[in-house]
C-alpha cells in the first residue's frame, strides 16, 4: 500500500469531502468524524511518505499511469515531504480543535462547512505533491474557492472582505496561469521538471523572464507580500475561529512553498539568482514588508487583527530568506515555512478558545484571563515565545539561520528587520500578556454583561490539540538540528552555496 | 514601416489578448461598482483564455478530431494536420474555474448588498466608517 | 484608484507586449508547442485509448487528474454558494398571498394557517412570475429536445466536439429555462435542493470513485486500464469505456452545481416553499 | 482558417469588452458580456478549438449570463461608472 501515498494524500481528502457533503443531508453528526477519519489517512499517509522519501530519494507517481510530460506527475522530494507532513498534520488538529467552536458558531451548517473544509485541505495537499505547473493552477483555485466561501462565513464585514480576496486572489490566479501560458508557448511543456531541463536554452529569452516575473507577482499575490497584502488582515480577522484558524497556519505558507518550487525546480537557482539581478530589490520589498507588518501590528487593538499584521512580517521572511540567495537563507525560509505553520496555528487556536468563552477578541475583553483560562494562556505564552524566537521554541533556530543568512549574503538591512520586528513581537506580546495577567477581569468591559455563566477554561477538546501543538513547537526546536541535516539539506538542489 | 505592420499583423491575436486583459485589469482595480468588478473579472480571465487557444492554433490545420476514427485504423495521422489539442485542454478547465468563480462572486456580492443595500464601493466604504 | 488602475494596467500590458516580441509566430506550425507534445498527442490517442476526440481523450484521460479537480471546483463553487446565500433562520414573512388561478382572486393567508390543499391556488411573492403563455408553452415544448441533445453531447463525446461538460451544462440549462418560463418553484418542485446537492456530490464521486477503482484493482489513481478486468474488454477499449464512465460524472455534477447555484443566486436562497 | 474574419471579430471583441464595462445599467452590462462571450466562441471557432467554443457557447453566453441578470435582479440596475 505505501507505494499508493501519494495517491491517497489527495484522493482521500476528496473522497471524504464527498461522503460528507452526502452525509450532511442525512445526518449532521457524521460530519466531524468522517472529516477527523479522512484527515488522518493524510496525515498517515504524507508522514509515512515523508519517512520513504528519507530511505529512498525522490518520489515519483504517474497519475493515470502515463509517463510524466504526457500525463501528470507527482514529484515528491524532501522539499515538499517536510511541507505535507506539517499541512496535514496542522489540518487535522485543527479539525479536532475547532469542532466545538464550529457547532456553536453555526451550528445548522455543519455538513457544507466541514464539506469546504476538507476540500480545502484537498487542494492545498495538491499543491504541494503535484508535479505539473498546470494541475497547480486547478488547484489553487479549489483552495481559494473553499477559502472564500469560509472566510465569509463570518457574517458582518466577512462577505465583503471575502470579496475582496476573491479579485485579488483571481488576480493572483490568473497572473500564474499567464505565467505558465508563457512558458508553455516558449517550451512546450507544463511539467515542472521536463521545464526545467528545456529552459536554460531560453534563458536569454525575454518571454522567459516575462513569465518568471508575472509567475512571481501572481504568488505574491496570494502570499499578501508587502505591497499587495491589503486583502489579507481585514479577510483572516473577520472569519469565524474555525476557518481562521485552518487558512492564517496554512494558505500564505503554501504560496511560499510555490515561491521556492519556482525558483528552485522550475527556473533553477542559477536563472533566478545569478541571471535575473532582482535578488537585491526584493529582499528590500520584504524588509519593508517586516517593518509595515511590525508597525500595523502595533496600532491594533483587538488580538486576532495584530496576529494578522505579524503573518505579513512573517511573510516578509520567507521571501527574503528565499531571495537572499545563499544556502543558509533558503534553509531559514524553508525551516521557517514549517515553524510558521505550527506556531501560527498555536496562536490562532488559542485565540480561538478565547473567542469561544468571550466571544470577542478586543484587548479590553481579554482582561484577567490567566486566572479563568491558565491553560490556554499557557499554550499562547509558547506559541508567542516562538514568535518572537525565544529558545527552545522553533521560531528561534529558523530566525537564527534567516539572520546568519543575512549576513552572509551581506544584506544588513534584512538582518535589522528581522531583530526589530522580533522586538516588536516582544511589546506586542508582552502588552498582551500584561492585559491578560495584571489587569482585573471585570464584567463592565466588552461583551461581558450578555453572558451570565462565568468565563472558564476551554473544553478539553479545544485544550489538547492546543497542547499538542505547543509540545510540537518545543520538540521541533530541539530537533532542528535533525530536519535540517535530514531533510532541509537535501531540499535544497546542490548548486546553491 | 513594413517591418512593424507584418509585425502587428502576424501576432493579432496577441495583441489584442493583451488589451483585453488591461481591459479586464484596469475595470478590476478602478471600477467602483462590485459587479463591473465581476464583469472585469470574466474579461480578464477570458483573455488569458484567448491567450492559450491563440497558442494552439496551426496555419492549415483542421480540428483536432481524427477523421475516420473507427473506420480505416490504417490511415497514418499526421500532427501537422490537426490543431495542438493541448492548450484545447486546459482552457476548458479554465472556463470551468471561470465560472465557478463568478457563482461565488456573485453569492458574496448578494450578501454584501443584503446588508449595505448598495454595490459601490465608495458608499460601502464610508457606511463601514460610520460604524 | 482610477489613476493606480491605469499605472498598474499599463505596467503588465507593457511587460507583455515587450515579452510577446519574443514568441513564436501566430498559427505557426513550427513552434515548440506545437511540435513538442501535441504530435504525440495527435498521433497515438486513436491507438493508446481509441477514442478520435483527441480533446476528449487527453481531457479525461492524459490529463485526467485536472480534470476531476476541475468538476471538484464546480463542486465547491455549489457548496459554497449554498453556504453563503441559502437561509436558515430567515424571518418568515407575516402573511402570505395567494391567487386561485381560474378565477383570479388574491387570499391572504396569515402566518399559522393552511391552505386546502390544491392545486388551482398559487403563490404570490418576489419568485412569482407573470402568466405568458407563449412563453411557457414554446419552452414546456422545447425543454425534452434541449435534454435530449444534452445526454447527446455527453454520450457523443468521443467522436464530437462535446462531453460531460458541455452536455452537464445544456442539460442544466434546460432545468433553468423552465426556472425562467414558468416560476422557481415549479422548478424545486421537479429537482428538489437535497436532489441537486446528492447529485452535485454523487456526480464527483463517480469521477473519483472510478479513480479509487483503479487504485484498488492495483495500477495507479486513475489508470482505466485496471477497468478491463472488470469490463471484459482489452486495455484500450477499458480506457475509451472509462472516460465515458467519467464524462458522465462530469455531466451529473455539472448539471446539479448549475441548477443549484441558479436557484441560490436568483432568489438570494430563499427559495423554501416547495421543497 | 480566414483571417480578414479573425481580425474583424478580435475588433469587435475589444468594442463589446469596453461595450460591457462603459455601460451604466447593469442588466446591459450582463447583456453585453453575454455577446461579449458569444464573439470569443465564435473566434475559437474559427481558430479550430471547437470544444473550447462549445464550451463558451454553453457557459459564457448561456449560464454565466443568467446567473449576471439573476443577480442583477436580486440587487440593483443601479451603478455610478
Amino acid at each position: 500500500m505505501s507505494l499508493q501515498y501519494p495517491g491517497l494524500i489527495v484522493v482521500v481528502p476528496l473522497l471524504s469531502a464527498l461522503v460528507i457533503s452526502i452525509a450532511g443531508w442525512v445526518n449532521k453528526r457524521w460530519c466531524f468524524p468522517i472529516a477527523v477519519a479522512g484527515l488522518s489517512v493524510a496525515a498517515y499517509s504524507s508522514v509515512g511518505l515523508l519517512f520513504r522519501v528519507l530511505d529512498e530519494g525522490v518520489i515519483v507517481y504517474k497519475l493515470g499511469g502515463w509517463d510524466p510530460p504526457m500525463g501528470i506527475a507527482y514529484y515528491v522530494d524532501h522539499l515538499n515531504g517536510l511541507v505535507l507532513a506539517v499541512v496535514s498534520v496542522v489540518a487535522l488538529l485543527n479539525a479536532i480543535a475547532s469542532k466545538n467552536s464550529i457547532e456553536q458558531e453555526f451550528p445548522e451548517r455543519i455538513g457544507p462547512f466541514y464539506t469546504l473544509y476538507v476540500l480545502m485541505v484537498t487542494g492545498l495537499l495538491g499543491i504541494v505533491v503535484t508535479g505539473d505547473a498546470f494541475n497547480l493552477y486547478v488547484l489553487l483555485e479549489i483552495a481559494a474557492l473553499t477559502g472564500y466561501g469560509l472566510i465569509a462565513m463570518g457574517g458582518g464585514r466577512g462577505p465583503l472582505s471575502a470579496l475582496n480576496y476573491l479579485y485579488m486572489g483571481t488576480i493572483g490566479a490568473c497572473f500564474y496561469l499567464l505565467g505558465i501560458g508563457y512558458l508553455y508557448i516558449m517550451t512546450g511543456s507544463l511539467n515542472m521538471v521536463d521545464i526545467a531541463r528545456i529552459l536554460p536554452d531560453l534563458y536569454q529569452s525575454k518571454a522567459v523572464m516575462a513569465a518568471f516575473i508575472i509567475c512571481m507577482v501572481g504568488v505574491w499575490l496570494k502570499m499578501a507580500f508587502f505591497p499587495l497584502h491589503a486583502w489579507l488582515p481585514n479577510a483572516y480577522t473577520f472569519a469565524p475561529s474555525a476557518s481562521s484558524s485552518l487558512i492564517a497556519p496554512l494558505v500564505t505558507k503554501v504560496m511560499i512553498y510555490v515561491m521556492i518550487r519556482l525558483i528552485l525546480t522550475i527556473f533553477t537557482p542559477e536563472f533566478s539568482f545569478n541571471i535575473l539581478a532582482v535578488s537585491k530589490p526584493i529582499v528590500w520589498l520584504s524588509v519593508i514588508a517586516i517593518f509595515m507588518g511590525a508597525i500595523l501590528a502595533l496600532s491594533e487593538r483587538n488580538l486576532k487583527k495584530m496576529l494578522t499584521f505579524i503573518i505579513i512580517a512573517e511573510v516578509g521572511y520567507m521571501v527574503g530568506g528565499a531571495w537572499l540567495g545563499n544556502r543558509v537563507g533558503m534553509t531559514g525560509a524553508i525551516l521557517h515555512i514549517a515553524n510558521d505553520a505550527l506556531m501560527t496555528l498555536c496562536v490562532f487556536l488559542a485565540v480561538g478558545n478565547i473567542v469561544y468563552k468571550v466571544k470577542g477578541a478586543e484587548f479590553e475583553n481579554l482582561q484577567g484571563l490567566f486566572r479563568k483560562m491558565p491553560f490556554t494562556m499557557g499554550a499562547f505564552v509558547i506559541g508567542a515565545m516562538s514568535m518572537i524566537g525565544v529558545p527552545p521554541t522553533c521560531g528561534f533556530f529558523s530566525k537564527w539561520y534567516l539572520i546568519s543568512g543575512a549576513i552572509q549574503a551581506g544584506q544588513y538591512g534584512f538582518m535589522v528587520a528581522l531583530l526589530f520586528s522580533s522586538l516588536v513581537n516582544v511589546v506586542l506580546f508582552f502588552r498582551v500578556f500584561e492585559i491578560c495577567y495584571y489587569e482585573p477581569f471585570s464584567d463592565h468591559h466588552g461583551h461581558g454583561d450578555h453572558h451570565p455563566e462565568p468565563i472558564d477554561e476551554a473544553p478539553v477538546t479545544m485544550l489538547v490539540p492546543l497542547f499538542i501543538v505547543a509540545a510540537i513547537l518545543v520538540l521541533v526546536g530541539l530537533y532542528t538540528g535533525d530536519i535540517v541535516n535530514h531533510i532541509v539539506e537535501f531540499a535544497i538542489p546542490k548548486g546553491l552555496v | 514601416m513594413g517591418d512593424i505592420i507584418q509585425t502587428i499583423v502576424a501576432k493579432y491575436n496577441f495583441w489584442i489578448y493583451i488589451t483585453l486583459m488591461m481591459i479586464g485589469l484596469y475595470a478590476m482595480i478602478a471600477k467602483n461598482n462590485l459587479v463591473k468588478k465581476i464583469v472585469g473579472m470574466n474579461i480578464f480571465q477570458t483573455a488569458i483564455i484567448l491567450f492559450y487557444v491563440s497558442i494552439g492554433a496551426k496555419r492549415g490545420a483542421t480540428i483536432p478530431i481524427l477523421e475516420h476514427g473507427h473506420g480505416g485504423g490504417h490511415n497514418v495521422v499526421h500532427a501537422i494536420d490537426y490543431a495542438n489539442p493541448l492548450p484545447h485542454v486546459l482552457m476548458l478547465t479554465a472556463i470551468v474555474v471561470a465560472v465557478a468563480t463568478l457563482g461565488v462572486a456573485l453569492a458574496l456580492a448578494i450578501r454584501v448588498y443584503d446588508r449595505y443595500s448598495t454595490l459601490e464601493e465608495d458608499e460601502i466604504l464610508s457606511q463601514i466608517r460610520e460604524e | 484608484m482610477k489613476v493606480i488602475g491605469l499605472i498598474i494596467a499599463v505596467l503588465t500590458g507593457g511587460l507583455l507586449i515587450y515579452a510577446a516580441g519574443d514568441f513564436p509566430a501566430w498559427s505557426d506550425p513550427a513552434s515548440p508547442a506545437s511540435t513538442y507534445l501535441s504530435p504525440h498527442f495527435i498521433e497515438k490517442t486513436m491507438e493508446e485509448t481509441s477514442v478520435p476526440n483527441i480533446v476528449t481523450a487527453v481531457l479525461a484521460d492524459y490529463r485526467g487528474f485536472d480534470t476531476m479537480f476541475e468538476t471538484t471546483v464546480i463542486f465547491s463553487a455549489g457548496v459554497a454558494c449554498f453556504l453563503l446565500l441559502r437561509a436558515f433562520r430567515r424571518k418568515q414573512p407575516e402573511a402570505r398571498h395567494y391567487r386561485h388561478v381560474l378565477t383570479g382572486v388574491t387570499v391572504r393567508i396569515k402566518e399559522g394557517t393552511k391552505l386546502p390543499p390544491s392545486e388551482d391556488f398559487e403563490r404570490i411573492d418576489s419568485l412569482w412570475t407573470p402568466h405568458d403563455l407563449i412563453i411557457k408553452t414554446v419552452c414546456r415544448l422545447l425543454i425534452p429536445f434541449i435534454q435530449i441533445f444534452a445526454l447527446y453531447v455527453i454520450a457523443h463525446g468521443h467522436h464530437s466536439p462535446g462531453g460531460g461538460f458541455q452536455g452537464g451544462v445544456i442539460l442544466g440549462a434546460s432545468i433553468i429555462v423552465l426556472a425562467i418560463s414558468q416560476d422557481l418553484r415549479t422548478a424545486v418542485k421537479r429537482m428538489g435542493e437535497k436532489l441537486d446537492a446528492l447529485l452535485c456530490a454523487v456526480g464527483v464521486l463517480i469521477y473519483a470513485g472510478t479513480g479509487a477503482l483503479c487504485l484498488l484493482l492495483g495500477l495507479n489513481f486513475l489508470d482505466y486500464s485496471a477497468l478491463a478486468s472488470v469490463l471484459h474488454v482489452d486495455p484500450i477499449t477499458a480506457r475509451s469505456h472509462g472516460i465515458l464512465i467519467v464524462e458522465i460524472g462530469v455531466g451529473v455534477a455539472v448539471m446539479a452545481t448549475m441548477i443549484w447555484i441558479y436557484n441560490n443566486v436568483s432568489s438570494k436562497g430563499e427559495y423554501d416553499q416547495g421543497l | 482558417m480566414v483571417w480578414p474574419i479573425d481580425l474583424a471579430i478580435l475588433t469587435l471583441v475589444v468594442i463589446v469588452g469596453i461595450g460591457a464595462l462603459m455601460v451604466k445599467d447593469l442588466l446591459g452590462a450582463a447583456i453585453l458580456f453575454g455577446a461579449y462571450s458569444f464573439m470569443m466562441c465564435l473566434l475559437w471557432t474559427i481558430m479550430g478549438a471547437v470544444d473550447v467554443a462549445f464550451t463558451e457557447a454553453s457557459v459564457g453566453a448561456g449560464v454565466s449570463t443568467v446567473f449576471f441578470v439573476g443577480a442583477v435582479f436580486r440587487t440593483s440596475r443601479r451603478t455610478k461608472d
